[in-house]
């Protein structure tokens, strides 16, 4: 349970982020223009700036906190890929559990819509969304309007692989003889998709939503890496890392290093949850 | 049989062409409805009105929706005329278009681009199959050994590294640190096979990663359940040898839902080549549907989505057979 | 079947079989210190509830529990006066199918679903006999024929899932027999099939018993089965044999209170019909923590007779009659007593 | 750059020598001066490129570089006199550089024995029909299309020549061909700075019987010195001499190497590397070179010695204040954020002195004509002055500041300058919320549309300019000129419509007297800078890397780039 | 031991179908039909024919009476209870429930009829929703049916719990933590928690150990008694059904070929299939099977998909004869109660 407890962790981190940062650092935003080498906008200094006021060194260019900036990442990762998979949960599990369990018309079009979203090149597709959003829609703007798209994003193409357990799940269950008992109760569709079934897709619906997470705080950072992420200046692992990759991963390593590691422990964390709960709903182990 | 590839067949153009409706409208629909007119890029500085209406007729952008997807179809299956304003050529099916951008036919753009991303995404393929899936049968096996452990750790790892990140840090001990590879890009199979490998190398360890823990994880769940079942026990039963028992009777039906996850993951494993190739610098079809998508070159955009989008699905259709020939259960009699 | 009495040292002879997996919960005592034996051309039926070990009996002898750390197997499993047990593993497989062969209970799930049914038993015949493919499958077409597959040559391109449930598990008998073993091991082989295709898969297994004069265990739950096709009969209770013995001596002088317990909750056509059927109070024990002294005691209608130590000291395997053995703190008198008295009236 | 291809790739640059501004960081490298000397020729000149060029068709290419490339295989009525320093046009095509009284009617003569690649005589015809081929921009889009403001008829206006009746395609009534030999431009207003126009690739001769429309960017004709051998798109392009190029009718080009060959779709740090491994001799680019190399050359004096230049491009990094959004209507707002910007900041984002550029306080850059250095918001050390712009809040009645959208690209260096701006402003109480868009939408639909700007309350927005040519009409008349404020595809994003401005743009253009002109562009520039609804930022500049072995490397303002046509391989 | 009573068989009466002899009748089927029409292909989707499931089956149960249905597996036997319980909408023929016709009755007319009908299901562990608590197991009829006895809900579900032989404590308990048997319960006092007039049993008891079947049989069987239930009990195992049922029916390929009085059934069979049934029924007795004359049937099943024409047992009947294959046997009564579908029926006693 070791990732439970760093999971916490990390959720303090992101909740308390602003605190850590005014403990131990210095506000991601504030540029430090002052600690960069005006002639190459490089940190001076080994290892980025590195020092006990600035614990992972500063950004080139603007010299910002990368400290602050990588605790402040993880808001926004963990944010938009709580988000999007609760996202995807909700409408595959809906949608999993109409395909499986009423079948026929419903589960071609649901089924059809799923193979739709799973051939499609989604990174290609999330781009261009993000890419046609304008500056204000929906009652939003700026980053909230930006994350919101994001969870869309992320969510419409991550839903199919929960919609397809549960589609499976509701397959298997629908031969299970206390469904037909609840319709010989008398107990119409919505009754027995609610209480009969989601009780029992939960367990593998949970186990795969936290295995989804991670992918989720991947997909995010992709998307920001590919430069279509939050607005800046807004902390973000992805965006952190497309910077670095320009070129400065090469001379300041520690400027890719933070967000990538901090990534890394993320998503291993959340991964190492799901397979102690993939292990503990282990199928085989009830009937 | 025949009718049954038939109707996967069938099944898969329905979804492309599905594919290319939502691709149309989100490309071509959705932008001009927010107020964005490509034309205006494409028409040089400042330009005034009537220069943007020439461009917006020379792009066929002031036709109606139905008509540009009309022609657009048309283009795919019997090609299309392009009015060149000297003459009119003839684009031969499969005619995507012409770029907005330069002109060029956009499927010479594809079949330009689609070498590298196709050695990018074969490579890492051939590679974490052959590796995940032979590791992972060799977990399965030997369950709770020191191998499983080991390959279980470095799977976690290796599914919770984002390709992004490993093909920086790669990139930074190969080149910068180390001077394996000095510059790291892609070169022609035609031109040097050995270079071409050489060079690749890196992209598609790091493309690889992701997948062979993947692969990894699920064949060694797929393993244990298959020798679990009643036919393994069966054939113990006869004696056969061990070897053939894992080799024969519990790993082909292991692989059915490898080969079908396989088949989903194409498209994903696309969108990995996607960053991969941005990571290394390749020009493959990532990098020209990412500059067609910044530059609103909508032909472009909508012709490598649909050209992925074929390929995956060509792809499920072909895992589709593959699993009715591996499991005769789903064959039609 | 008329004959009893074994001749020689019995082919198959079964010495304190112990068994038991190491499970999250606990240690499952699957099969305590059991002990029996079968020659060739005489079968044996092991009854018991669903749990009393039974399979992993059957899985002993063929040695197909995989070892290791998991499962812990002891005593002495002689077939023809060698130890399988001790065996190194591929000597085991080397007997596997060539002199000991099993069918099982569900015979869609023990088959292949990727190879034909010719596939799966040209391979059988091919693993211990060095013949042409041509050959192998010329035998297997034999097989079919034998076991009464109508057009064999042709069936043996099908899947199995192309077969129904009484011709796949004929199909599974052809490939047991076809290096023509000398022990045959049916775990359940009929209860997935309907009446009338259990009685046609009978008779083939009789049939076959006389062609091959092989050994047979036969493994059911229903006394029926038992009744028509074995010779001996072992009952199991929660990993332990209650009685063995002939079977006309069991069904007809049943000793252990288990025994009648089970003829009595079977309702027979052959009889009268009665108000209300006998049954067996409680449920069948956990392996786990297997009830001290006699596993059944505490669902013992005369527990009382047998006094305390039938909660303490694990009844003996007692020869009562020759070749009848039973495990019972029941004084002999008295079970002979009880069974004329109270429980041969209501069978 | 314009609103084609964006980035520092695009627009063409002007200007003279490379004078070093009032920002900090002199420019070192090649600047008045030639690099590596040499009239040897043979060889092949091995160039690089990230991407293709947008055409090959010189009517249709608007990128800086690819101006450049044209003049391999293309020439113009007039040109430039190949030298480092101020610009100076020359007869190229055209026997002399005309002058024109009324800056309404211009007359250029041929030379004798011009001809294109396929041995046919180059005529006046060939230069009106290529005239008029940019009048069909329903075929021929992408180029500039001053030759339509000036030449159109707007009461008839031309379609081009593929709808053209006359029955020779030459029936555009404002140029006139009376021979062979003469051709005759009939402006629609007087401008001076035709002869720069004449100088752009859309007036290389075009043989009618050749042209095939869109189609004629896979095969121009060529009427330079080589002539493309092959062409894959995206790949490779390669040239060899022309043999009907006569070099006694050409005083331009040095035509050294024997072949030329540019590959292209190449990622940048590998075409750094190559460069730094000398595999090959020069990026087309031009517009420096990446930050791991960057450091290689800053750390090694004989490398950025001899094999770079690192020159200001002319090419302008600016803030646009939009004078029609809230509370940017009112000056005091905007002269707040022209104080409060840290433009060392904007250095720093952009590269820092030497990859970056110089800190700018006009409009006008240093390679133009006429420019002039001053600075009318001076900060200490160029850093913000926090307390002058609250003044200027409070002046503006937001003393405690208020909140903002600033739009800008989503790649490249623009966000880091973004970012901060949005830093120097928080200092003021200015909370600004930066809007990135995909650089397809950004001068499309963002900012290019005042509707958008103003219901999406774009208060501020990163944008940057080069000349079309080196002089400062080029430079301010799409942004700043209040009378060509568009409704799409605007380039005067801050909808700057200044009375002085305006009258400054017309009196520019249409004296032809040096001392006047000269007057009149630095008042506009003053006159632009004063009403604060432009900011200048950064003046750019590129470190330019090449190979050991190419020669005659000096900075062309023309191009805001190194003038390719001089380049050999032989020292 | 044969006794061939083809010629003096009194001619059938008018009505054929008059299956129980005149009591107080519960259920009447007629000519019930359903039919699963079998698709092939995932896109375009083509009839292939259909299975037919049931096939114009006929019965009647009187109050307080047990039919017991037997046959082959895949005769058809559970889509019969389907179909009684309206978990199915017969193709055609008509299901008189208490006198009300149900069979083609909307999903909504048919919720309060829910209480009168209801089933016990054959698996113990795939019956009983794993994820609800025993209590809300049992009280699910009432909460659907929006019934609130006297006294709550809770009473009324320990009461059940208490009737079919559990612990009234084991309310808040998960299925998985008990045995078959007592799960078989549970399900038996969901079944009775609305008083049903019905109960559709479909094999109860088949995946159940030896012993506790008689356990359960004799739960079955008292709550009849006490409770005047009627039940249909679907079987294959023919001694569970000698012992339970008043009357038994016999299925074959989707229709009833003999239908009859327990006694008559089983000491006087006529259909020579269901002569084949019984005579292979093992008897737990070594000493008679050597007396007993069995009735070995060649072949399969055949598929219902393509059942064969005419009598559709002839394939596989040692006795058929020519008209056997060009006639459908109607099922007459060939004795006061006793119904048969035979061109030849025989009487004949086989165990
Ligand atoms: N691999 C195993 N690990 C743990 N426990 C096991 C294993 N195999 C069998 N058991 C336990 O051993 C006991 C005996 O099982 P076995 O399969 O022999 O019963 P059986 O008599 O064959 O029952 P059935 O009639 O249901 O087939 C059971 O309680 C079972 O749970
Ligand atoms: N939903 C369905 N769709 C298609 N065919 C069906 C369906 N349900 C039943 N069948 C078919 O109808 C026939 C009768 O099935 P049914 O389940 O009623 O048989 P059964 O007598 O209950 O068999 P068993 O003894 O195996 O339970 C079988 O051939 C079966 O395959
Ligand atoms: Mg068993
Ligand atoms: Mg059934």
């Amino acid at each position: 349970m070791t990732s439970g407890i760093f999971l916490i962790l990390l959720a303090l981190i992101a909740i308390f982020a602003p605190v850590i940062v005014a403990l131990l650092g210095h506000p991601p935003n504030e540029p430090h223009y002052d600690l960069l080498d005006p002639n190459t906008a490089a940190p001076r200094g080994r290892f980025g700036g590195m020092s006990w006021h600035y614990l992972l060194g500063v950004e080139p260019v603007n010299g910002r906190d990368i400290f602050s900036r990588t605790v402040y990442g993880a808001r926004v990762s963990l944010l938009v890929a709580l988000l999007a998979t609760a996202t995807a949960v909700i409408i595959g599990t809906v949608l999993g559990m109409l395909a499986g369990y009423l079948g026929g018309l419903w589960d071609t079009i649901i089924a059809r819509l799923m193979d739709l979203l799973l051939s499609v090149p989604s990174v290609l597709f999330a781009i261009a969304i993000v890419a046609v959003i304008p500056n204000k829609a929906f009652g939003l703007s700026g980053s909230g309007l930006r994350i919101a798209v994001l969870v869309f994003v992320i969510g419409i193409f991550a839903w199919p692989y929960i919609g397809r357990i549960v589609r499976g799940q509701v397959l298997s269950l629908r031969e299970r003889e206390f469904i037909e008992a609840s319709r010989s109760l008398g107990a119409g569709t919505f009754t027995v998709m609610f209480r009969e079934l989601l009780p029992n897709v939960a367990a593998p619906v949970l186990v795969y939503a936290t295995l989804l997470i991670p992918t989720n705080i991947l997909n995010e950072a992709a998307l920001s890496y590919l430069g279509v992420g939050v607005r800046p200046p807004t902390a973000s692992w992805g965006d952190s890392l497309a910077v670095a990759s320009h070129g400065w991963y090469s001379i300041e390593p520690i400027f890719m290093l933070a967000p990538g590691l901090a990534i890394f422990a993320t998503v291993l964390t959340f991964n190492l949850l799901g397979d102690g709960l993939r292990d503990a709903f282990d199928p085989r182990g009830g009937r | 049989m025949a009718r049954f590839i038939l109707g996967r067949l069938i099944g898969g153009i329905v979804i492309l062409w599905l594919v290319s409706v939502l691709a149309f409208v989100l490309f071509f629909v959705v932008p001009k409805a927010l107020g964005n007119n490509p034309a205006v890029l494409f028409a040089g500085r400042s330009p005034d009105p009537a220069t943007i209406a020439g461009v917006t007729r020379k792009l066929g952008l002031d036709r109606s929706y139905v008509d540009q997807y009309w022609a657009f179809l048309r283009g795919v299956f019997v090609g299309r005329h392009f009015d060149s304003g000297a003459d009119r050529s003839w684009c031969p099916a499969p005619c995507l278009g012409y770029s907005f951008r330069n002109d060029q036919p956009v499927w010479s753009q594809i079949v330009d681009a689609l070498p590298v991303t196709a050695s990018l995404s074969f490579g890492a393929a051939v590679l974490f199959l052959v590796v995940g899936v032979s590791t992972g049968v060799f977990s399965a096996v030997r369950r709770g050994g020191l191998f499983d452990r080991i390959a279980a750790a470095v799977s976690l790892a290796g599914v919770s590294l984002p390709v992004y990140f490993t093909g920086l840090l790669l990139l930074l001990l190969v080149s910068y640190k180390w001077h394996i590879i000095d510059n790291v890009h892609y070169v022609d199979f035609t031109h040097n096979p050995a270079l071409w490998a050489w060079n690749l190398i890196p992209a598609w360890l790091v493309l690889s990663l992701l997948y062979t823990a993947n692969y990894q994880r699920l064949t060694r769940a797929s393993m244990i359940e298959t020798l679990g079942e009643d036919y393994v026990r069966t054939a113990r039963a006869k004696g056969l040898r061990e070897r053939t028992v894992i080799g024969k009777h519990a790993l082909r039906p292991a692989l059915t839902p490898i080969v079908t996850i396989f088949g989903l993951d194409l498209g994903v494993l696309f969108g990995g080549a996607i960053l991969t190739e941005h990571t290394f610098g390749f020009r493959g079809l990532g990098a020209i549907s990412i500059d067609a998508v910044n530059t609103q070159d909508l032909p472009v955009t909508m012709g490598v989505t649909l050209f992925a989008a074929f390929f995956i699905i060509l792809a499920n259709v072909l895992v589709d057979v593959t699993y009715a020939i591996i499991d005769p259960r789903v064959r039609p009699s | 079947m008329t004959d009893p009495t074994p001749s020689g040292t019995p082919f198959l002879q079964v010495r304190d079989l112990t068994v038991s997996f190491r499970t999250d919960d606990g240690v499952v005592h699957a099969v305590d210190k059991l002990s029996f034996s079968v020659e060739r051309g005489r079968t044996l039926g092991i009854v018991g509830e669903s749990g009393s070990g039974k399979s992993v009996t059957s899985l002993a002898i063929m040695g197909l529990h995989r070892r290791g750390r998991r499962v812990a197997i002891d005593g002495q499993i002689l077939l023809d006066g060698e130890d399988l047990v001790t065996a190194p593993a591929e000597r085991v497989r080397g007997l596997r199918g060539r002199r000991m062969a099993m069918i099982f209970q569900d015979p869609l799930s023990s088959m292949h679903p990727q190879f034909t049914v010719g596939e799966q038993i040209v391979e059988a015949y091919r693993v211990h006999n060095r013949v042409s493919k041509a050959a192998a499958r010329r035998r297997a077409a034999e097989l079919l024929d034998l076991v009464g597959i109508p057009e064999p040559a042709r069936r043996l391109d099908d899947y199995p899932h192309q077969f129904s449930g009484g011709m796949r598990q004929r199909a599974m008998i052809a490939m047991a027999v076809s290096c023509s073993p000398d022990l045959l091991i049916a775990d359940e082989p009929t209860t997935a099939l309907d009446v009338t295709v259990q009685a046609q898969i009978l008779d083939l297994m009789r049939q076959l018993q006389k062609e091959f004069n092989s050994a047979i265990i036969i493994i059911t739950h229903e006394l029926g089965v038992v009744a028509e096709i074995s010779h001996d009969v072992l009952v199991m209770y929660a990993g332990q044999v209650m009685e063995h013995g002939g079977v006309e001596e069991v069904f007809a002088h049943a000793e252990h209170p288990y025994t009648w317990g089970l003829l009595q909750s079977i309702t027979r056509l052959d009889h009268q019909l009665e108000t209300t059927l006998r049954t067996i109070p409680g449920n069948p024990p956990s392996l786990i923590n297997v009830p001290a002294g006699c596993p059944f005691h505490p669902r013992c209608t005369y527990r009382e007779l047998a006094g305390p130590a039938t909660s303490t000291t694990r009844p003996p395997l007692a020869e009562t009659s020759p070749g009848h053995r039973v495990a019972c703190h029941l004084p002999v008198a008295q079970r002979r007593r009880l069974l004329r008295e109270e429980v041969l009236p209501t069978l | 750059g314009g609103s084609s291809g964006g980035g520092g790739s695009s627009g063409g640059a002007a200007g003279g020598g490379a004078t070093s501004s009032s920002g900090s960081g002199a420019s070192e490298g090649a600047s008045d001066a030639v690099l590596h000397t040499s009239d040897k020729s043979g060889g092949t000149l091995r160039a690089l490129n990230d991407s293709d060029c947008d055409y090959w068709d010189p009517a249709r290419t608007y990128y800086a570089n690819c101006w450049d490339q044209q003049r391999w295989i293309s020439r113009q009525l007039v040109t430039y006199v190949p030298q480092p320093g101020t610009p100076k046009l020359t007869g190229d095509l055209a026997t002399a550089v005309p002058s024109s009284s009324d800056l309404k009617t211009w007359t250029y003569t041929l030379k004798d024995g011009l001809k294109f690649s396929d041995g046919t005589p180059i005529t006046s015809k060939d230069i009106k029909y290529a005239v008029e081929r940019v009048f069909a921009t329903d075929v021929i889009n992408g180029g500039p299309t001053y030759l339509i403001d000036y030449l159109d008829d707007p009461k008839a206006p031309y379609p081009g020549p593929y709808k053209d009746t006359d029955p020779n395609k030459l029936g555009l009534k404002s140029v006139e061909t009376p021979d062979d030999k003469t051709i005759t431009f009939h402006l629609n207003k007087p401008f001076a700075d035709w002869n720069f126009v004449m100088a752009l690739p859309g007036v290389t001769p075009v043989p009618r019987a050749k042209d095939t429309g869109a189609n004629y960017t896979f095969k121009p004709v060529s009427s330079g010195p080589y002539q493309i051998e092959k062409y894959t798109p995206n790949k490779i392009i390669t040239f060899v001499r022309n043999p009907h190029w006569d070099p006694r009718t050409d005083t331009v080009n040095k035509a050294l190497p024997d072949r030329i060959e540019v590959t292209m779709g190449l990622d940048l740090d590998d075409i750094d590397n190559r460069l730094l491994a000398n595999s090959a001799d020069f990026y087309v680019g031009q517009t420096g070179v990446q930050i791991s190399a960057q450091n290689k050359i800053l750390g090694d004096p004989s490398l950025r010695k001899d094999r770079t230049t690192n020159d200001v491009t002319g090419f302008i990094r600016y803030l646009s204040v939009m004078t029609k959004v809230k509370p940017f209507d009112n000056i005091h707002c905007r002269n707040a954020v022209a104080y409060a910007l840290d433009k060392t900041a904007q250095q720093l984002a952009r590269g820092g002195p030497v990859g970056g550029g110089a800190v700018a306080t006009t409009m006008l850059t240093p390679p133009l004509k006429y420019y002039t250095s001053f600075d009318l918001f001076p900060t200490p050390g160029s850093k913000g002055d926090v307390a002058r712009a609250k003044q200027e809040l409070t002046a503006c009645g937001q003393p405690n500041g208020f909140s903002t959208t600033l739009a800008s690209r989503s790649n490249g260096k623009e966000v880091a300058q973004a970012e901060a701006v949005q830093a120097s402003l928080a200092k003021i109480g200015i909370k600004v919320t930066i809007n990135k868009s995909a650089p397809s939408q950004y001068f499309s639909s963002t900012i290019g549309i005042p509707a958008n700007v103003h219901k999406n309350g774009i208060g501020l927005a990163m944008a940057a300019w080069g000349p079309d040519w080196p002089t400062p009409y080029a430079m301010l008349s799409s942004i700043v000129d209040g009378r060509k404020i568009l409704a799409a595809g605007n380039s005067n994003y801050a909808e700057l419509n200044d009375p002085t401005v305006n009258a400054g743009l017309d009196a520019g253009t249409a004296t032809t007297d040096e001392a006047k002109a000269q007057q009149a562009w630095t008042d506009t520039d003053r006159a632009i800078v004063k009403s604060a609804a432009y900011v200048p930022l950064v003046y750019d500049k590129a470190l330019n890397l090449f190979s050991d072995r190419t020669t005659n490397i000096y900075f062309t303002s023309a191009y805001g780039m190194a003038d390719f046509a001089q380049f050999g391989v032989v020292k | 031991m044969t006794d061939n009573l083809t010629k003096d068989l009194p001619a059938p009466p008018a009505a054929a179908d008059a299956g129980s002899a005149g009591g107080d009748e519960l259920v009447r089927v007629t000519d019930l039909t359903k039919l699963f029409p079998v698709r092939r292909g995932r896109l375009v989707r083509r009839g292939a024919g259909a299975v037919r499931a049931v096939d114009g089956v006929g019965f009647a149960i009187d109050r307080g009476t047990t039919l017991g249905l037997v046959g082959e597996s895949g005769s058809g036997k559970s889509t019969t209870g389907r179909l009684l319980s309206r978990l199915l909408e017969p193709t055609s023929g008509s299901v008189v429930f208490d006198g009300r016709d149900i069979s083609h009755l909307s999903t909504r007319a048919l919720r309060p009829l829910r209480r009168d009908i209801q089933m016990i299901f054959q698996d113990p562990y795939s019956s009983l929703n794993p994820r609800h608590t025993i209590g809300a197991i049992v009280a699910a009829p009432l909460r659907i049916q929006k019934q609130v006895p006297r006294g709550g809900v809770r009473a009324r579900v320990r009461e059940l719990l208490e009737l079919v032989g559990l612990n009234p404590e084991h309310y808040n308990r998960y299925p998985n933590e008990f045995s078959g048997g007592q799960r078989q319960r549970i399900g038996i006092a969901r079944a009775l928690a609305t008083r049903p007039k019905l109960i559709i049993a479909d094999e109860p008891v088949s995946a159940l150990d030896v012993s506790i079947r008689a356990q359960i049989i004799n739960l079955l069987d008292g709550l009849r008694a006490e409770f005047g239930l009627t039940y249909l009990f679907i079987a294959h195992d023919l001694s569970m059904v000698r012992h339970i049922s008043d009357r038994v029916a016999v299925m074959y390929l989707g229709q009833i070929i003999e239908l009859a009085d327990r006694t008559d059934l089983f000491s006087g069979a006529l259909h020579p299939y269901t002569h084949a049934l019984l005579s292979a029924v093992p008897i737990p007795d070594p000493a008679s099977v050597r007396r007993r004359e069995r009735i070995r049937l060649r072949d399969e099943v055949p598929s219902p998909l393509n059942p064969p024409v005419a009598c559709r047992f002839h394939p596989r009947c040692w006795k058929a004869q020519e008209i056997c294959r060009t006639e459908a046997p109607p099922l007459l009564a060939r004795a006061p109660g006793h119904q048969v579908a035979c061109h030849f029926p025989e009487k004949r006693a086989v165990v």
